[in-house]
């Protein structure tokens, strides 16, 4: 089986869905002739014509309002916003349209669309090219929001997006699109080649959504994370002997509840990982159900370990980025408590 | 000390306020017949005169001149007549049912009725068009049943959309009418992308997109007309300038200094500047601009004068902020009088059959009215079961919405 | 005193601003000469003129643009968004811009702006009419989130946000703006005429920011709430009998955490109660930090009272609105676990 | 079936691949001195034509030539020319120095420097400008030390925003620069605000607004655009037309039907389109923009057509999407090259002299790049305390960040 990048894994499937459904459609900034900034659509437009891969106007709120219409018309678009930082031109299509096209006409209409992102820091890319914005999607009914931490999710993760009948909003960790990153940023870049979640088989398959992974059983602690923090996680694990159990929520919302549930029942502790600010982060959610779902089963008060709720700096990147040694005391903390 | 006096804040004003009659020379109005018709594969910086001026067929006698006569047959315009005057009948009998509070709100179209029902009919009934909530002409025009808009309106247990949406927000994808949204704008973009897939899937069928002069603001107009531009989007812009905005004039909106129309030009878009309550011109504009898209040429924006007759919606007291017989005194007056007056000179027509019309209509919205009243209104409480409420938020509901729904209780 | 709905408590908080302070301009759709469709700038254009009083395009994005740039220069503009639900358009400004402005330029530059805007249902105003994003809000570092419960509230929270030099949203429950309401929608409309917080003072007055009020006190349980949702709360409480303590936020973020910490760890019991749909609602985040602070005071799960995660619908608007009895059970539930 | 052929989606393609040379006659040059230079009170729907042409000044032969030659004195050119010599030496070393790791990231202004060096000649000091990344060249007109923004480059401990934002991100109030923002297009409106509210307080001051052709396609464009021509505000829109925006040529932003100075007229807007190569119709234009402002004729969108002769950013390979040579055969030239001949046509200048100032400028500029190396790097290290991380995200710190200073033990 081939390995590949997250980037090639994200370029196949997009490959397969153009292939297999003449409605499938993709564009963006930049995503044409050149292929895409992080070249995840490169050879994509060579390939279809440039009416099924073509470059847009810099109009994030264009964008995506032309790709309601398309779904509207019955195409499956797929467009791409450069950087998560340039989504909130389009927030509006995204929250008032997309999300509630169906609802508001009772079914007449709907917005199937993914939306690809790439998100996250550790880039040196500050406040504008490192953003997670995901808890900005899951407080809007209607709309998916999915991240995966791996070629093989990422991949089956995108082609279940699309083909999906709701609109999902897909985030790519950039920083780990190129190897498993796992937040040592002293240490030698680490490439997905050998890694067993990098061997992509070249057709198509889904990883179905609402389905998380635990990637680590344990018995000590629950850890709940998603792209980038997964593997800083499981460094965070190794690097503190804590026996946790890791879960990769890969489906934000709608989430895979009773694996979670069953977890924190089981470890009777929990540490919530997130890259974006803490405060109404997605990780408030996660605690608040976790609660809601495990009190009786509770025996630490359940931990948010965050980026802080400032603009993420450049200078000071790594003071910010939430990474093992950060993540590792919370574990520790929780099982000492 | 600076050598320049110091700056100040220029606000506009409009031409008229309540207790000063409004001067309508703004309008800067071309007699009937004397605009162009140019050519539908002009380039779009050949239109820029047209955008200026004043495309009109009918003159004051309500004979049909110059080279816009779209040359229509009497038993087509009366197909027009007709269904203006369901849509004003239906606009005041839903006006008064919302002072009965049979329904929660309404807005009505009084005196823009050309617009919408005469694009509809030069449009293909395949054509999808995503109008605001002043285009209820085309749903009628196209034959969507009144019954079932006025479920709508009543919110009642057969309303189409199930009592999700305030009154008016109609949908109806099989009359190629577009869900309507409350938020301003959106669907503008939305139709230039509906427009691209039609082009991207080599069909025919072509886009209509709807807005008001208020909401021309917004920024969704603006990617509209980029993208529509850039890709030679098969759709037609339409603007709606019924000079108002709720409180607001069109100066407010930009309308000072340049056309509408001219904001197209200048996106290298062809555009025409129409007299909206002219049943002719609007056909005849409307045909440029349709097979303009379909032939390939690309977009044009339409940019109707007319007036908002009536206060903005039943929220709004037109009183307190203009003249209150600003109506009367436009220079473009009513287009279903106008649209008789021309019927009848041209000897299709008489007062006596207008009246027959007039009562004809009255008596189909009425049995209408009383059909749909039948199903409950929001006042009656026969609405949609509240555990219809978690449906549609997916296409399949997750286990979240089926833990509220029994929490609800329903 | 005089006794001030919401409304003229609001358009006081304006004028004694206009008056104090040349540097403040109000603006938005229809505020100008017609003076707001809910009437909260009447008359404030022809006492001030239409250089510090006037109507803007229908253009959110460029209300708050503009906006920003004005504060830039010195201004204190105190725009208006029609209804909430209105606000998108303008989000990029918001998070993007005013919010980042202080931090990105090290104090070079600051955004002191208060964004007004009606929010809520209970109007039959349908899924355009009745949001309440507080939560896209306190997700983003920069901004303050201010909601009144009353008109006494309201014009100290107001001048007290205009004077402040951060960025200020201040949503305004429209449903309150004439009365008192506790979410019987059944009952006649109670005015705010007579009510001890309806007696506002003509003159300027601050209610300081990031400081909550404890509008009942009670010790079975806590209830954290804000705008209209204080009111039903307390009819909640009244007729469930719960010793309820309620607590009304008003600064929803930066928050006043010690007196609900206080509060928690007297009860052992938490009710949290927004109208906002409930998935990564602000309730998540009170939830989290009330577990965080609280874990070994809390004798039961902390409840969240909430809007469900569906568009706010027209016709069951009241099936929708987390009403008395809602709040009632949740409290009932919370004081019997 | 329909009578007419299936749809297809044009997509604009640019005149010029890898491997297949540019044509540049889709620029639809006008000869220098050929355009009329209309009054500065002129309305809006009066510049139409000065938006379609190209105002130009300097002939082949360096002679400043026609009704838009600002005579300005030989030694006012020479400031520029070094600004613009100090600009693009500047540039080079910081290209440099990012290859060697110094700085995480670097954006030149390579062949565009007139802009923002004339503009700023043209402008009081106390305007205040709202630039994109590309308008170092103000920050440098204006004298703001080149330590100083080195420091900003090398995020080091003296990093005026202390390390918060990527290179290139300058902010400087009292040099009348505004803080540059990562996300595109949002100070344009900004600028318009800002403009506003100079003409509400009574002021004299004006402003200054920037954006680059491709950036013209997002919503702040359209917000401004709306509100200087609503309010007739203060503020000269400038349009950057490199010709790209990353990878996309300028077809991609909608420049293939209309310039993008017709935006301006379609918007009731005073419009010019400019050769921004030509230092002295940069020094004109401006100052006719700036002239109009301050007599309170409101806004003027100028459109600059100019080449961005290197990479987007230094992340950035246009030989990927663009042909190698395109800059050496873009008809408009090199900025510096033609004032330069211009000076020696007019006597004031020599190629000796000329090599002086460059050896001049050299010297300067690597003393200041030795003095902020010396206060660190990137890569060294030294940057502001991880503690000052918390700071002005509010006026005031709020007790949820100290505790989370306190979590993060800085
Ligand atoms: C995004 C948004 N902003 C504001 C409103 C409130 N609003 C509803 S209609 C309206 C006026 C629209 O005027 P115009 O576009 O001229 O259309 P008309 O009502 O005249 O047909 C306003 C401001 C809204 N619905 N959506
Ligand atoms: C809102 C937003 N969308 C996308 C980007 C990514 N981006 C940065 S520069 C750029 C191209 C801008 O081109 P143009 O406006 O022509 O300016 P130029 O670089 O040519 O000066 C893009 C797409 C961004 N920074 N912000
Ligand atoms: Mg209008
Ligand atoms: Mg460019």
């Amino acid at each position: 089986m081939a390995t590949m990048t997250m980037i090639q894994a994200i370029r196949s499937a997009l490959d397969v869905m153009l292939r297999r459904d003449d409605n499938v459609v993709v564009f963006g900034e930049d995503v044409g002739y050149f292929g895409g900034v992080f070249r995840c659509t490169d050879g994509l437009q060579a390939k279809y014509g440039a009416a099924r891969v073509f470059d847009t106007p810099i109009a994030e709120g264009g964008i995506v309002g032309i790709a309601i219409g398309m779904a509207a018309y019955g195409l499956r678009p797929v467009p791409e916003i450069q950087f998560a930082d340039y989504f909130y031109p389009a927030y509006d299509q995204i929250v008032s349209e997309a999300a509630r096209l169906r609802y508001r006409s009772a079914g007449d209409f709907a917005a199937p669309l993914t939306i690809r992102m790439p998100c996250g820091g550790g880039i040196y890319g500050g406040q504008t090219h490192s953003q997670s914005p995901e808890a900005l999607f899951t407080h809007v009914c209607g709309l998916r929001t999915v991240m995966p931490s791996n070629p093989y999710d990422a991949k089956g993760l995108l082609i279940a997006s699309i083909e999906c009948d709701d609109p999902v909003i897909f985030l790519e960790p950039k920083r780990i699109y190129n190897g498993p990153f796992d937040g040592h940023h002293e240490r030698p870049v680490v490439p997905w080649t050998g890694h067993p979640l990098a061997e992509v088989p070249e057709g198509h398959y889904r990883v179905p959504l609402e389905s998380a992974a635990v990637v680590r059983p344990g018995s000590a602690v629950t850890v709940l994370a998603y792209g980038t923090m997964v593997w800083v996680a499981e460094a965070a694990a190794q690097e503190t002997g804590v026996d946790a159990e890791i879960i990769d929520l890969r489906s934000i919302w709608p989430l895979d509840l009773p694996v979670i549930v069953e977890s924190v029942q089981k470890t009777g502790r929990c540490v919530i990982v997130h890259e974006a600010t803490r405060t109404s982060g997605f990780g408030a959610e996660l605690a608040a159900l976790v609660q809601e779902h495990c009190f009786y089963h509770l025996e630490a008060p359940i931990e948010r370990v965050t980026g802080w709720d400032t603009p993420y700096p450049h200078a000071q990147e790594w003071a910010y980025f939430p990474g093992p040694a950060r993540v590792g005391a919370a574990l520790q903390r929780a099982v000492e408590t | 000390m600076s050598q320049y006096p110091p700056l100040s804040l220029h606000v506009p004003e409009p031409p008229g306020r309540p207790g000063r009659d409004t001067d309508f020379s703004y309008l800067r109005l071309s007699p009937a017949g004397a605009v162009r018709r140019p050519p539908v594969d002009a380039r779009p910086s050949e239109t820029g005169d047209v955008a200026d001026a004043l495309v009109r067929v009918l003159d004051d006698a309500g004979r049909a001149v110059g080279p816009w006569d779209p040359h229509a047959e009497p038993r087509f315009l009366l197909t027009g007549l007709r269904a203006m005057l369901t849509t004003r009948t239906f606009d005041a009998r839903m006006q008064t049912a919302q002072r009965q509070k049979k329904l929660s709100f309404y807005m009505q179209c009084l005196g823009e009725e050309a617009i919408g029902v005469g694009e509809a009919l030069a449009l293909e009934p395949t054509d999808m068009c995503f109008p605001t909530y002043r285009q209820q002409g085309i749903l009628i025009a196209r034959g969507y049943p009144l019954v079932d808009m006025m479920c709508q309106l009543f919110s009642n247990e057969r309303d189409p959309v199930r009592g999700r949406q305030m009154p008016v927000m109609y949908t109806s994808r099989s009359h190629g009418f577009f869900s309507i949204s409350g938020n301003l704008g959106t669907q503008y973009v939305q139709a230039v992308g509906y427009a691209m897939a039609s082009a991207i899937k080599g069909d025919t069928r072509i886009a209509s997109a709807w807005i008001g002069d208020g909401s021309t603001a917004e920024a969704d107009f603006h990617n509209a007309l980029t993208f529509a531009a850039v890709y030679r989007a098969p759709v037609i812009l339409n603007v709606v300038n019924n000079q108002w905005a709720i409180s607001s004039f069109q100066g407010i909106a930009g309308g000072e200094a340049a056309t509408f129309a001219a904001r197209g030009v200048g996106n290298g878009i062809a555009s025409l500047r129409v007299d909206g309550n002219d049943f002719l011109a609007v056909l005849a504009a409307s045909g440029w601009a349709a097979e303009r898209a379909r032939r390939g040429f690309g977009p044009t924006l339409v940019e109707w004068v007319t007036y908002r007759a009536g206060a903005h919606s039943t929220s709004d007291d037109p009183s307190k902020y203009r003249p209150a017989d600003d109506w009367k005194r436009f220079p473009l007056g009513d287009p279903v009088a106008r649209l008789k007056q021309h019927l009848i000179a041209l000897g299709a027509w008489s007062d006596d059959a207008h009246a027959r019309l007039v009562a004809e209509v009255e008596a189909t919205v009425i049995a209408a009215q009383k059909e749909a009243e039948g199903y409950g209104t929001l006042a009656t409480g026969h609405v949609h079961d509240t555990s219809t409420m978690f449906d549609d938020v997916y296409k399949e509901m997750p286990p979240h919405l089926k833990r509220q729904r029994a929490q609800a209780g329903t």
